[in-house]
């Protein structure tokens, strides 16, 4: 385990979840959020968890997000927060 | 068979599930027989195993033959069946109740989908009362949950989506917080199962990881059971809900978050911890008291009958907790005992608002003028369930006061007893005013189509429950069979 | 003598409770509901006569009912202390069931299924509370007769009926509420609740519990209508007029009476009783309202509310005699619950005739009424007479009995005021009397004739039966008094 | 002093990661007035979760929970990464659930803001 790149992965972690509850455009925001869980995914892998490492990076990147761009095709794009 | 009971009762309702799904993608109508059949087969399943209970004890089975601690083991105990049983009649009920409640309720494409989360719902509470698993129960918890969800939005209009995605929020982080406190029991232990953890976990009381999760648990449980402050998904959800699940919700749901409390709160941390390490039962009982008035005085605030129905149901959940938090045997049957009164009672009062709003739409108070003569057979049900609620004699109602009373007195604890009294004053306050519309005012005139009592599949229900709030009072020996032994295990000696 | 296992209690209970479920079932027939009640209430009384003889031989009669609760059973035990009121209560049930009827058809009566059901279900809870075996048992009727007696509060329907009720509820059941106290602390303290003679709570609290627990109680009572939880009595005489006869001059206050006494004599036991200094207290107050509700009843104009502020005087009256703690006193208030419910149900059913007949309620306007109705009248009369304690109406002996017990008790305050009230009692029943039959009768009663048949019937033979109690008060009352006081004292 | 402290919370740093992030996941479900925020949220703290989860199970010096013949290597323990396996598709399903309601108010009220759903709520009863 190298701790410097563990300790800069999750820097980006927390500016992609902040990122994602704060971009107004819905689209982008689930986007960041697929990016979140990207990383995510590869902290895991890097956490001797490649299992759940993998699981997370279809699941949580993938079909997650294929739903949430789904939904937000048949709703709206605009957030006001 | 009989050896697999365990968990037949738990996969009766999984198949069927997907059952009732074919079968209503083949003909919309067999919808509801398949659902009804197979939850009667699993009331079926679930008397043999009380059988088995009563017999041997404890029943144990290991799922896929691993061993416990590392396999999934289910234990069925008295407190288990207890509950398993009260769940399965109510979900019973609540299915024949179905069959016609929700054709108004719910547009008739979606039946077949209703049924089986229905099942869906069912399989998750059943699996929280069987599962001898830590984890296992917080799967089952989100499953039933998550059936719950859909099931709240189920209905027409969007008060209802509403209600139901604020209730998937709240019961979401409760769950995450339930998932939270088990990981750091995990970190602890190195075990899930719940006997295995009560047994390894005395000499860590005093680490503060254990606490941590202790208070992880007792949060996320709490929103599950809407104790008092953190009550507010469900109001909501409750009026806004078609009424077979307002009904289910009431009884089934809201039981299974009381039985994973006092699973976890006993069973897993034992009595020791809960009183002499973590003196939360104390806190607990505090909230409780104000959860019992507070939940009665926004009550007596209502005019929506479901909506005063489900406030109430706050008040009564903190009975329950109240009764669990005194840590003395009377006071432990009195709330167990409640569980059943309480499922019996708000269950029979749901099905009747919403045999009201079946007939006539009203769903105000003030609306209800005159009821008594149109819907002879709805009020007559109305009554006993009021009159239990209130606590008169010789319904169950009365029953469980009885014992939360005798055991705040044993606890010497003179707020509570002066809470429990004064709740059924304030209780009679709000289904008193509730009864005076229904009986004792005349109504408007004639009103369209709101003559004549609600058909037989929703009027046997209701009448069933109402019979069994007169009956389970007066042969309140049945039920404290069961419950003395629970209340005496679960003190473990206190 | 060995107690004689017998189920003939339980099914006096039944009957009413049976009575009632077949009312409802049949409710729009109206001639065949009154027909099951006026069966019923036959019935009733039947059986608690069967049971008489027994326990004139001095046997007493059980019957365990169920075993609700650990240490809370539901059981009934006649003896003769009990057996007074369930007498009383179920004989006029068959006198108020006949007024019932023809107050009823005059009176255009509606919701008639509900009426005569709840009516029997409170006789029936009446009942089971004088044969109550202990105060678990007690209780629970006495909550169910505050619950059944409420549609008959609120019968008429209007807003002023409803206003009552409320009132009436929120009286009754936090009275109810206190009750319930009582009897989980008697339970805690005592590990038991069946009626004992000489009481179970002796040498189980302290002086001051007991004091708390008395009081208690003593709120639990409300249905006795003590001043100064005495108001919803009044407010509830908007119910119809048989309503206000058997239950708010007999069934219910007398409930309320009754269990003070059981509760005084049989769980705290006389000697704790006088021991805490119990009696004074409750001879304050019995004092206070037989002297206050006098002067209330002075001055009012309605009829029947005249008349419940009498029935409050005249509650105190038992209680008085119970405070007093010597035999004389308690057989004195024994009796007056017969003595008094024969006299003042009486007194309501010539209220109800007036009504029937010529729709007047107030005082001021029935000059020369006596003229008209004669019979009523006449029946009024003599009720008033006895309520005043004159003789030879069957008042006087019970009031002889409560002076005899005050000067045993050496106290002579209470006798002073049995005398003064007795006064009052005269001044606020002569005036009525007086404007009945003295002043001419005002133009608007001309033509107006005796009050029908069906109501007129039992008003007389009540008058009679006071009357015929007062010459021969031996039997059956006198003795069963005296026969509980024996009991109590422990003698044979 | 500070060079000795630096060292204990490095080891422990991912424990408060976790925390920080479900704060903010928590933060989001709770202040967020627009409804699919509030799913993202929900997604974020579950996740949170669950990197607390792996975090537990990781050992130093482990390697992952593969067995290979012959070697005796310290493996991580497996457990929780079975538990999560479970809690991602409880999660999913969750997620799922809860843009169908979206979807479903979006189509009844025209607005995915709570804020207005509470204002149409409040005027029509």
């Amino acid at each position: 385990m190298i701790w410097e790149f563990n300790f800069a992965m999750f820097i980006f972690l927390v500016i992609c979840a902040i990122a994602a509850i704060t971009v107004k455009n819905l689209l982008s925001a689930v986007v960041i959020l697929s990016a979140y869980s990207l990383i995510m995914a590869v902290l895991w892998a890097e956490m001797n968890a490649v299992d759940v490492g993998f699981t997370e990076a279809a699941v949580g990147a993938g079909i997650t997000t294929v739903l949430f761009i789904a939904a937000i095709s048949r709703t709206t794009r605009r957030s006001r927060d | 068979m009989m050896e697999h009971l365990p968990v037949l009762v738990v996969i009766i309702p999984l198949i069927g599930a997907y059952t009732s799904l074919v079968g209503g993608w083949v003909d919309r109508r067999y919808a509801f027989p398949i659902a009804f059949i197979n939850i009667l087969t699993q009331f079926t399943a679930a008397l043999l195993l009380t059988v088995r209970v009563m017999q041997e004890g404890v029943v144990r089975y290991n799922l896929g033959d691993w061993l416990p601690p590392w396999g999934i083991e289910y234990v069925v105990d008295r407190l288990n069946i207890y509950v398993l049983l009260i769940l399965l009649f109510l979900s019973l009920l609540c299915c024949a109740y179905s069959k016609r409640s929700i054709g108004m309720e719910i547009e008739e494409r979606k039946h077949t989908g209703f049924y089986t989360i229905f099942l869906l719902l069912v399989a998750g509470v059943t699996g929280i009362t069987v599962t001898g698993d830590i984890f296992n129960l917080y799967v089952f918890l989100e499953i039933s949950s998550l059936a719950a969800y859909t099931l709240v939005s189920s209905g027409r209009g969007g008060k209802g989506l509403v209600a139901g995605f604020n209730y998937l929020v709240m019961g979401s982080v409760s769950a995450c917080f339930i998932l939270l406190g088990i990981g750091h029991l995990y970190m602890l232990t190195g075990t899930l199962n719940m006997a295995d953890l009560a047994r390894v976990l005395p000499p860590l009381y005093t680490s503060t990881t254990l606490h941590t999760a202790f208070v992880f648990f007792i949060v996320g449980l709490s929103i599950k059971t809407a104790l008092f402050p953190l009550h507010l998904w469900l109001p909501d959800a409750y009026t806004h809900a078609p009424s077979t699940v307002s009904a289910l919700l009431s009884t089934v749901v809201s039981k299974m978050g009381v039985y994973a409390t006092i699973r976890i709160l006993f069973s897993v941390f034992t009595v020791e911890f809960v009183v002499g390490y973590f003196p939360v039962m104390e806190f607990l009982s505090w909230l409780a008291a104000i959860a019992i008035i507070a939940g009665s005085l926004l009550a007596i605030a209502q005019r929506d009958l479901k909506r005063m129905l489900a406030y109430s149901s706050v008040g009564q959940m903190g009975y329950i907790l109240l009764g669990v938090g005194m840590v003395n045997q009377l006071a432990m049957t009195g709330g167990i005992l409640h569980m059943l009164n309480h499922a019996v009672m708000k269950g029979c009062l749901f099905m009747v608002a919403g045999a009201f709003i079946f007939r006539t739409g009203f769903r105000r108070i003030d609306d209800l003028k005159g009821m008594g003569k149109r819907m002879p057979w709805t009020s007559a049900a109305l009554v006993i369930g009021a009159l239990s609620m209130i606590g008169i004699p010789p319904t169950v109602g009365f029953m469980s006061k009885w014992y939360l009373a005798l055991g705040a007195i044993e606890a010497g604890q003179w707020v509570f007893l002066a809470v429990i009294l004064a709740s059924s004053l304030l209780s009679a306050v709000y289904f008193w005013r509730l009864l005076e519309y229904v009986y004792f005012r005349e109504g408007e005139g004639g009103v369209e189509g709101g003559t004549g009592d609600v058909p037989l599949p929703m009027l046997i229900p209701m009448l069933v429950l109402a019979a069994a709030c007169l009956l389970f009072g007066i042969f309140v020996s049945i039920p404290l069979s069961l419950i003395d032994p629970v209340a005496e295990s679960l003190l473990g000696g206190v | 003598m060995e107690p004689l296992e017998s189920p003939v209690p339980f099914i006096a209970i039944l009957v009413p409770f049976c009575a009632a479920a077949l009312i409802l079932l049949s409710y729009r027939r109206r001639r065949l509901i009154e027909a099951y009640s006026l069966l019923a209430s036959i019935l009733t009384f039947a059986l608690v006569l069967i049971l008489l003889p027994r326990v004139m031989e001095g046997s007493e009669v059980t019957w365990s009912v169920l075993k609700l609760l650990p240490g809370a059973n539901l059981g009934l035990h006649v003896d003769a202390f009990g057996l007074i009121f369930a007498l009383t209560s179920s004989s006029l049930w068959i006198v108020s069931s006949l007024y019932s009827i023809g107050y009823m058809n005059a009176h255009d009566g509606h919701n008639l299924a509900r009426f005569y059901a709840a009516f029997a279900i409170a006789i029936a809870s009446a009942l089971a509370v004088a044969m109550a075996a202990n105060l678990f048992t007690l209780f629970i009727f006495y909550e169910i007769l505050t619950i059944s007696t409420y549609p008959l509060v609120v019968h008429e329907g209007t807003e002023e009926a409803m206003r009552a009720g409320r009132k009436y509820l929120a009286y009754l059941l936090t009275a109810g509420v206190f009750l319930l106290l009582s009897l989980l602390f008697t339970q805690h303290l005592a590990g038991g609740n069946e009626f004992t003679s000489g009481g179970i709570l002796a040498g189980h609290a302290t002086d001051f519990i007991v004091r708390i627990l008395f009081l208690t109680f003593l709120i639990g009572f409300a249905k006795a209508a003590w001043m100064p939880l005495h108001s919803w009595l009044p407010t509830a005489m908007v119910a119809p007029t048989p309503v206000s006869a058997l239950l708010h001059a007999v069934a219910v206050v007398k409930a309320g009476a009754f269990g003070m006494m059981r509760v005084i004599c049989y769980i705290f036991g006389l000697e704790l009783a006088s021991a805490a200094g119990l009696n004074m207290a409750l001879i304050l107050i019995a004092s206070v309202t037989i002297l206050v509700s006098s002067f209330f009843a002075l001055a009012q104009d309605n009829l029947k509310r005249r008349l419940a502020y009498s029935t409050i005087g005249q509650l105190s009256y038992i209680l008085l005699g119970v405070a007093l703690l010597t035999p004389q006193g308690i057989a004195g208030a024994l009796l007056h619950i017969p003595f008094h419910a024969y006299m003042k149900i009486t007194l309501f059913f010539t209220a109800g005739c007036i009504l029937v007949s010529t729709g007047l309620e107030n005082i001021s306007e029935m000059k020369g009424i006596g003229r008209r109705m004669p019979l009523t009248m006449g029946a009024f009369t003599l009720g008033a007479i006895g309520v005043c304690g004159f003789p030879p109406l069957c008042g006087f002996f019970s009031k002889l009995l409560l002076a005899e017990g005050s000067v045993e008790a050496g106290a002579i305050p209470v006798l002073l005021v049995l005398l003064s009230s007795s006064v009052l009692n005269a001044a606020y029943f002569f005036p009525i009397i007086r404007t009945a039959f003295l002043d001419d009768p005002a133009e608007e009663l001309r033509g107006r004739k005796e009050a029908p048949v069906l109501v007129l019937i039992p008003s007389l033979a009540t008058a009679l039966l006071s009357l015929l109690m007062g010459l021969y008060p031996a039997f059956p009352f006198l003795e069963l008094a005296t026969m509980a006081v024996r009991a109590l004292a422990g003698g044979p | 002093m500070i060079e000795d402290l630096f060292p204990l919370l490095l080891t422990r740093y991912n424990y408060y990661m976790a925390v920080i992030i479900m704060m903010i996941g928590l933060y989001a479900m709770i202040a967020k007035s627009n409804l699919v925020k509030k799913i993202i949220g929900l997604n974020i703290f579950q996740t949170a979760i669950f990197l607390f989860y792996i975090s537990i199970a990781d050992v130093r010096g482990g390697t992952a929970p593969i067995l290979i013949e012959g070697s005796n290597a310290l493996y991580v323990n497996p457990v929780p990464h079975v538990l999560i396996l479970t809690a991602i598709v409880v999660s999913v399903s969750t997620t799922a659930v809860a843009l169908s309601l979206v979807i479903r108010i979006h189509r009844e009220y025209r607005t995915v803001e709570e804020e207005d759903l509470m204002r149409m709520e409040g005027g029509s009863g």
